[in-house]
């Protein structure tokens, strides 16, 4: 009895039936990957988030301001480190003016002020400006990553990919 | 399956349609894996994976010599050396660890320090603005009082918050340094040890994102390559350059690099397409180049498809040589481009492109092909009957027709129009007839008819010339020396002088030849002696002969004959060849019997004038020479501004079928014998091509094709192209008035032509003065001057700075331009007198003699023959500043000249040590004041 | 009511009889026959219980929202006729709906529509819940009308794209914001830093649910294509669908509710 | 004065307690609310209230704004449409009571009537007054149309749209993955789980409160003050950096609020034992997971086994219909949770994991 309802079952499985309606939900499944797929494009348009900025030894101490209005980027070398420095207020988005007689950031929006690790300390910006990924290349040249970024008050300024020991 | 079986109700058994089913199912599954096997199949995907080996194998061997330059004992020592260190650190563990337990507190303490300053830090900001408001709102004063007081007090707390905060931090930063020091030998040494290891590390990470292992598999795996593909299309978006789509410009997407892995990286030349790195990486395509790939992208100088990556045929990719064409085929299987707007510019015709960004501009440095093709156009005069914008302004290519009666026989006039290259075989006039569309015997008496009308015509218009000069007879030997030395050589080829003419490959002039049989004896010598005697705006120059010279040169140039033209004899005007061609015109808009009555109307003489005119206006004569009646006429032939635009399929190729139906090729084929799309064609007279035939060679041709290819209409955004600067264009039109004199047949302008100097390999400073930076070396005012007054500088040399018939706007132009160029302002003249202090003036004339700068510059100094020019001229002509660019190191501004760069490569190893001490800049400002100071005296 | 006159000539015509299979609605027979030869008016049953026509019980709001979702479909597709979703002109096809192009209020009724349609299809789950009409056997129906009120949510917000103006992208942009942030599938949600290996990040902002939903990392033109495609075609199809599956089950499960 | 009382008490903080209150009036004495006496007396209050209302330039500037406008008229609509079905409740209420059952089980109303033209006509009726409703309104008000898009410059506050502030508005107290996934997911989620949860059979099809109590008013507290309210606040009452402004304040870019939030974790380490937060992230927030579990885990079951009310909805549910009705009740609850510890205690987050992005 138990071995006719077996291979009953192995019958039932290896069936037409069986076989025909799994393969056709296989094909419909595969189509309809297929359609989700279709939703991510291969290539963007996005503007540009990479960009190579020169070699290290280009760099004095201070702030760079060469690639601000291209990337929107302050290259910043100060203690034996190199950051990008995002130049976007973390107030409201404005862009701050680099002052270099007083040595600080300055939004001149809503006078949020930042130093120039991009801490800041006076006016109404409630978090540190954000940094960018820095990355060395073989070639010497440093790779500016703008989609990795990273935030003081997360604790990610410490993070190796936030700048490069100069 | 039996009826039997099936259940009552059933059109079908149930097994029956599972098995159908089934079977379907199948098929369906099959077919939905294809459509993931044809999506995911990319011909580019091979190349990426190909380019990530090369890259690898690059990279071994980068690492390979990167790991040879470490220095491996070094880094034993080093190493042994942080062992050493780790155990002093390791013995100061104690210390470490308290400093560390402080810390600890001190950051707790911050951290709660921070939460109690925020907390303030948001009061007072909310009081700050309570008590505004309330000031704003004019509310009770014992109200905002009360806000103020609260104001005050917690700004008081804050403060002192904040003042904690610093202390904490004060500390913090003790307590870190301390732990630095406690640490100082480990992180000393770890860092020596990275400065050595850097690059070895670097290349070794670069490596690691080359390995194909099952994570790249992974990533690249269908359906999952959405997420974070390492093989993938690659664009660059050019908004500053745009494809046109007619209805709109659309900015450019080149995808170009999907395959050209490396074109943008040096280091990869010597690989083969695609992974090649640009051949011309530091003009092109470099992120240094003038032209960054990201800019600019690819499709706007190479034309094709940018935007298509399917595969090889996709990008429209045309083969350069008929080699790679068949190499292509069996490749790629490729074949001409279909339904494609722009195919890809050959290799050899991509300097075509320059154009449509560089306007403006007659030469593009390093654009050579390019340069050669328009200089072959405006040679040609091309640019005569078909208009190009942005040529305008040059010159009618041939002589004036104006006064051609006092310069040449009208019988040698017809017989010249009828086959220029029968007289003079090296001449530019093109032949007209006796080409393959109208050498039949019936055509042919219709053009002689014409000839001798137009000879007519142009004799009767002609103004009457007397020769200013006398052929007195001279010296026909000396003559053909000086032509070949005073410099006629940079404008000119000359019979009889083969050698150096086919060096110089002159361009600006005719070559000479048989002018015995052609010129008017008296009229040669006027014309050598002031050539705008004859022609106001002719730009040959007067070489300020001596009436010797004039005639021995003449003397030269008329023995040069051509016996057998001048035994031709034209046929006489046929008076009805002459009604019949006639008739042509009058039945263009008139009956047949109309146009005939008003013919029989008209005196044989009218008839011939009017015919003469007719056929000027037909071959377009005036556009190359100045003919009476016709001033102002555009040319007679198609406009080319944007011929390399122009769809392939609107180009008439006839009955040729061999030629590939492509716009370069039609182009190429058309300038070598125009007349060929009338081949096989039944065409009356008057429909003839009348394009004639310059004989040109297939290079030559060539070369016109890649300039007319350039001619495009695409419309670049002024964002896009290059935009000259005030100062470039008065540089560039400078450098048009210098071409149109062919200067540049002589002189070599900041490294471009410079063709005569081709005679004076031998010794380059016998040939004329190279000119680079012109405007910075020599004085505004003195340039004018010497344009209008040729004084000869060069005493030793025997070509001759020739005086041109230049107006004042030219020449403003000419000395402007050269200012510009060298980025120079207009007036920096040497101080009215040198100041010296004491004692130097002396040690410089000892260093003076020294140098014994009177060896060559003897001029004034002794009675030597000079080999330099008069230093006692200089301070009125150069610039002081260049003088001492000049003395620093001459050889790196004209390398090969005879003056020494006495203070080496660099400009400044020491000599004459006993001088200044030995300082070289010292010595070139006292040499630079002594130099002015003579032309002072 | 035989009428009379041109009314009578009119009703006796091929064509209009072609049309109109029964006469005029004055008896039981023509009463039936108007709702059951109509294809439209056929939505409807014959005959129904009292309290179903009486608007203190119904409240009339799922009805209203099937017209407003119908006067949005009208209004909308006359819009496309001027309406281009590029970055280019989005903004300016808008000003030139109100500035010169016919009936200036077209924009304002699909807009006011859109609004009145969430409020509707909120009120009446409001009263089908007041009611008990989810009960059985209408809970299936009542998840399909769940599905609505999501849906019209999403049409109305997809919808809130197509401006192209500041309200539009940082409505939009705080709103797929949240998107970002789905757990495992967003990658500024938990989860999304476990699904890594190396330097391979499968949750990221170039491959997550808000970049599938926007077409690229911020609200940009992909997104305003994507954002018109779903607005104007791909919801209001599944809409249409679900409310065909909403009306016939409300029939099968036994007409506009009552007490049992 | 009285504007700057209601100011101070239209803030979440008051306003959102005296809202529970008062839900908890309306459902413990629906009868006197839902009366016609209550209906008529608060429509002639509220209409000078309104008109006082809208006399404040500042609260017109933002009821007239276009796109609120769909809001007051939604307010509107949920006012009457609430009282109206409290209204009938309470009316079916008092039928049951005396045994005389709904009124929608009347026989009159029982009775089949032709769909044309009863039907058939109220809908026409409905279309045409609905018509006229959209083209006056479209007439009157301008769709809102503002700068062009530009991707680097963001108006102050950054609206979604108002069907979604309530969603918005939770971003104050939960992070994105709770206030824009997790908590609307469960909304939706339990929404189409209420017919297989509330299997009380009674009050199918009528308007009744007394029959289907706890059912009415845990969905009644979930889509007027967990929905409409949280929309309302989300509209009216956020201004530029989602800071609060009372109804009749100007919405100034410089206000400030007073507001410093501090997670659980830091509460225990720093201020509570004063120690260094531990590196070990799940023993930094271990108090705020052992919270969590207790809450989501242990309250049903202490429910059922503790409380009355517990057994019997064991009782009537069964287990998986109790847990999965307690979940999501727990959950639902969560919300107000969060914001009366956030008012209390400035608490920022239970669970506060910003390195893995989980935010509790």
């Amino acid at each position: 009895m138990s071995d006719t309802k077996q291979s009953l079952n192995r019958r039932e499985f290896f069936s037409y039936l069986t076989v025909g309606w799994v393969m056709f939900s296989a094909a419909c499944a595969g189509l309809a990957a297929m359609a989700f797929r279709f939703s991510y494009p291969n290539v963007n348009f996005d503007p540009e988030m990479e960009f190579l900025a020169g070699a290290p030894t280009d760099y004095a101490s201070g702030v760079d301001e060469r690639y601000k209005n291209a990337f929107g980027v302050w290259m910043v070398k100060s203690e034996g480190k190199l950051v990008a420095l995002s130049n976007i207020c973390t107030h409201l988005g404005c862009i701050p003016t680099w002052l270099p007689a007083e040595l600080k950031f300055k939004c001149p929006c809503h006078g949020s002020g930042y130093y120039m690790s991009g801490i800041n300390f006076e006016g109404p910006a409630p978090r540190p400006l954000e940094r960018y990924k820095v990355s060395l290349q073989p070639d010497g040249k440093i790779k500016v990553d703008k989609t990795k970024v990273f935030r003081q008050e997360k604790g990610e300024w410490d993070n190796p990919d936030a700048y490069l020991n100069v | 399956m039996s009826e039997s079986n099936k259940e009552p109700g059933m059109a079908y058994s149930m097994p029956k349609l599972h098995k159908i089913m089934a079977i379907l199912s199948f098929i369906f599954l099959v077919t939905t894996l294809w459509v993931f096997l044809d999506d995911y199949m990319r011909p580019w995907k091979a190349y990426q994976v190909e380019a990530l080996k090369i890259k690898r194998r690059h990279l071994d061997e980068q690492i390979k010599a990167a790991a040879k330059e470490i220095d491996s004992t070094k880094l034993a020592e080093l190493n042994a050396k942080l062992k050493k260190v780790e155990e002093i650190v390791q013995s100061r563990k104690s210390d470490i660890e308290s400093a560390e337990k402080d810390l600890k507190v001190i950051v707790t303490k911050f951290k709660d320090q921070t939460i109690t300053n925020g907390i303030l830090n948001g009061q007072v900001g909310a009081i700050n603005f309570k008590y505004e408001t309330s000031l704003s709102h004019k509310d009770p004063k014992a109200v905002t009082d009360k806000a103020f007081n609260k104001l005050q007090e917690l700004k008081a707390r804050f403060v002192k918050g904040k003042d904690s905060l610093k202390a904490l931090q004060a500390e913090e930063k003790v307590i870190v340094t301390k732990i630095t020091e406690y640490k100082k030998e480990v992180t000393r040494t770890e860092k020596e040890i990275k400065e050595i290891t850097n690059k070895l590390n670097l290349l070794e990470l670069a490596k690691k994102t080359t390995t194909i292992d099952p994570v790249f598999a992974l990533r690249n795996l269908p359906f999952i390559d959405f997420l974070d593909p390492t093989i993938k299309i690659h664009q660059i978006v050019v908004n500053n350059v745009t494809d046109d789509r007619y209805f709109r410009h659309v900015p450019k997407v080149d995808r170009c690099i999907t395959c050209h892995t490396f074109i943008d990286q040096p280091g990869y030349e010597k690989e083969v397409n695609p992974h090649k790195t640009h051949p011309r990486i530091d003009q092109m395509v470099g992120l240094e180049s003038p032209h960054p790939m990201k800019q600019v992208g690819c499709t706007s100088c190479h034309g094709g498809e940018g935007h298509r990556v399917h595969d090889f045929r996709s990008a429209a990719h045309m083969p350069d040589t008929d080699k790679q064409k068949a190499e292509w085929i069996t490749k790629y299987n490729w074949h001409e481009p279909h339904k494609i707007q722009q195919p890809m510019l050959t290799k050899s015709q991509s300097e075509a492109s320059c154009v449509k960004c560089h306007s403006g501009v007659e030469l593009i440095p390093g654009a050579t092909v390019l340069n050669e093709g328009r200089m072959a156009i405006e040679k040609y005069g091309c640019n005569g009957c078909h208009k190009i914008d942005g040529w305008e302004h040059k010159r009618k290519t041939g002589p004036s027709l104006l006064k051609i009666a006092g310069k040449v026989d009208k019988e040698w006039f017809k017989s010249w129009v009828w086959e220029p290259k029968a007289f003079n075989k090296h001449t530019k006039m093109p032949a007209f007839f006796m080409q393959s569309n109208n050498s039949k015997p019936e055509f042919a008496k219709l053009n002689m008819a014409e000839v001798n009308a137009i000879a007519e015509y142009v004799w009767d218009k002609s103004k009457p010339y007397e020769a200013n000069e006398k052929y007195t007879g001279g010296n026909a030997e000396k003559g053909k020396e000086l032509i070949s030395q005073v410099g006629c050589m940079g404008c000119h080829g000359v019979d009889g002088l083969e050698d150096n003419s086919k060096k110089v490959k002159a361009y600006a002039g005719p070559w000479l030849s048989g002018l015995g049989s052609k010129v008017k004896p008296d009229w040669l010598v006027s014309w050598l002696k002031k050539p705008w005697h004859y022609q106001e705006d002719t730009i040959m120059p007067s070489m300020r002969l001596s009436n010797q010279e004039a005639n021995d040169i003449a003397a030269y140039l008329l023995g040069l004959r051509n016996v057998q033209f001048e035994d031709l004899k034209f046929a006489k005007l046929n008076l009805a060849d002459q009604d019949r061609v006639l008739l042509d015109y009058y039945t263009a808009f008139d009956t047949v019997a109309s146009a005939k009555e008003k013919l029989a109307k008209m005196d044989s003489r009218e008839k011939t004038l009017e015919l003469g005119k007719r056929s000027i206006g037909k071959y377009g004569c005036y556009s190359c020479h100045n003919v009476e009646g016709f001033d102002g006429l555009a040319g007679i032939g198609p406009e080319l501004t944007k011929v390399g635009s122009k769809p392939a399929g609107q180009f008439g190729f006839g009955i040729h079928h061999d030629i590939p139906h492509r716009r370069d090729a039609w182009i190429t084929a058309h300038l070598q014998r125009p007349a060929m799309w009338d081949d096989g064609i039944d065409k009356v007279f008057k429909d003839l091509n009348k394009m004639p035939n310059f004989y040109m060679s297939e290079t030559e041709a060539k070369k016109i094709t890649v300039a007319l290819l350039g001619q495009v209409s695409d419309v670049i955004p002024l964002s896009g192209v290059k935009r000259l600067t005030a100062s470039e264009t008065m540089y560039h039109d400078g450098m048009k008035v210098v071409n149109k004199y062919g200067c540049t047949g002589c002189h070599q302008v900041d490294g471009l032509r410079g063709d005569v100097l081709n005679m004076y390999m031998d010794d380059i400073n016998q040939g004329p003065p190279r000119l680079v930076g012109q405007g910075h070396r020599v004085q505004t005012d003195w340039f004018y001057n010497f344009l209008g007054n040729v004084q000869p500088i060069r005493p030793w040399l025997q070509i001759r700075m020739p005086s041109f018939n230049l107006s004042t706007e030219e020449k403003n132009r000419i000395v402007g331009g050269f200012q510009h160029g060298s980025k120079q302002p207009t007036f920096t003249e040497p101080a009215e007198s040198v100041k010296w202090i004491p004692g130097e003036r002396e040690e410089t004339i000892k260093l003076w003699n020294a140098l014994n700068c009177v060896s060559c510059h003897s001029g004034g100094f002794t009675n030597d023959v000079a080999l330099a020019p008069n230093l006692h001229l200089a301070s009125k002509r150069l610039r002081p500043t260049w003088i001492k660019k000049w003395l620093t190191n001459p050889q790196a501004i004209l390398p090969g000249t005879s003056m020494p760069s006495f203070w080496g490569d660099d400009g400044k190893t020491p000599i004459e040590t006993g001088y200044f001490g030995g300082d070289a800049d010292k010595q070139v400002e006292a040499l630079t004041k002594y130099v002015i100071e003579l032309g002072q005296k | 009511m035989a009428g009379n006159g041109l009314a009578k000539k009119v009703r006796d015509t091929q064509v209009w009889k072609s049309i109109f299979r029964h006469g005029p609605p004055d008896n039981a027979r023509n009463r039936a026959a108007v709702i059951a030869g109509n294809v439209f008016l056929h939505l409807h049953p014959i005959k129904l219980k009292k309290s179903g026509v009486q608007l203190g019980y119904t409240w009339c709001m799922g009805g209203l929202t099937f017209f407003i979702f119908l006067a949005l479909t009208v209004t909308g597709l006359l819009l496309m006729f001027y309406y281009r979703p590029t970055a280019e002109y989005a903004f300016n096809d808008i000003i030139a709906l109100r500035e010169h192009v016919p009936l200036g209020i077209m924009r304002e009724i699909h807009r006011w529509g859109a609004h009145a349609m969430v409020i509707t299809v909120w009120i009446h789950m409001f009263r089908v819940f007041m009611t008990g009409s989810y009960k059985p056997p209408r809970e299936f129906n009542w998840g399909i009308g769940v599905i609505l009120l999501v849906l019209t949510l999403l049409l109305s917000f997809t919808g809130y794209l197509l401006p192209w103006d500041q309200l539009a992208i940082w409505a939009i942009t705080v709103g797929s914001n949240m998107a970002k942030a789905t757990p495992f599938a967003g990658h500024g949600g938990p989860g999304a830093m476990l699904a890594r290996i190396g330097d391979f990040v499968m949750v990221s902002d170039k491959n997550d649910v808000r970049f599938q939903l926007l077409g690229g990392r911020f609200v940009g033109e992909p997104a305003l294509l994507r954002f018109y495609i779903l607005h104007c075609v791909f919801i209001p199809l599944v809409v249409g669908v679900l409310i065909a599956v909403h009306f016939w089950r409300v029939r099968k499960d036994g007409g506009i509710s009552a007490p049992l | 004065m009285l504007k700057e009382l209601i100011n101070k008490i239209a803030d979440p903080l008051y306003s959102f307690p005296i809202t529970t209150f008062l839900f908890y009036l309306m459902m413990r004495y629906y009868r006197i609310f839902g009366s016609k006496k209550f209906g008529k007396w608060a429509l002639i209050l509220s209409v000078p209230v309104i008109i006082w209302f809208l006399a404040d330039p500042n609260f017109i500037l933002i009821i007239l704004f276009p796109d609120n406008v769909p809001i007051a008229i939604l307010l509107v609509m949920v006012a009457f449409f609430t009282w109206f079905s409290l209204h009938k409740a309470a009316e079916n209420d008092v039928r049951i009571e005396q045994g005389l059952g709904p009124i929608e089980a009347t026989p009159e109303n029982r009775e089949k009537v032709w769909s044309w033209p009863n039907l058939v006509y109220t809908e026409l009726f409905a279309i045409i007054a609905c018509t006229a409703f959209l083209v006056v309104w479209a007439i009157i008000f301008k769709a809102p149309l503002e700068e062009p898009a530009n991707p680097t410059w963001a108006p102050n506050p950054a609206k979604a749209p108002w069907y979604f502030l309530g969603l918005q508005e939770m971003l104050v107290y939960f992070d994105p993955w709770m206030a824009g996934v997790v908590l609307p997911g469960l909304v939706v989620a339990g929404l189409i789980a209420i017919p297989y949860i509330d299997t009380n059979p009674k009050g199918n099809g009528y308007y009744c409160f007394q029959d289907r109590k706890w059912a009415i008013i845990s969905f009644l507290y979930g889509w007027l003050v967990l929905w409409v309210y949280l929309i309302i606040v989300g509209v009216f009452f956020r201004g530029p950096n989602w800071t609060f402004y009372g109804p009749f304040e100007y919405w100034s870019l410089y206000k400030i609020v007073p507001e410093y939030n501090i997670n659980l974790s830091e509460y225990l380490w720093i201020k509570g034992l004063g120690v260094a937060m531990p590196k070990n992230l799940i023993l930094r927030e271990s108090l705020g997971i052992i919270l969590t579990i207790l809450y989501v885990g242990v309250i049903p079951v202490w429910a059922q086994k503790a409380t009355k009310m517990g057994r019997q909805f064991y009782k009537d549910l069964g287990s998986i219909r109790y847990y999965i009705f307690m979940f999501l009740f727990v959950t639902m609850m969560s919300l107000p949770i969060k914001m009366v510890l956030r008012w209390l205690f400035s608490l920022k987050y239970i669970v506060a994991l910003p390195e893995w992005e989980l935010n509790l």
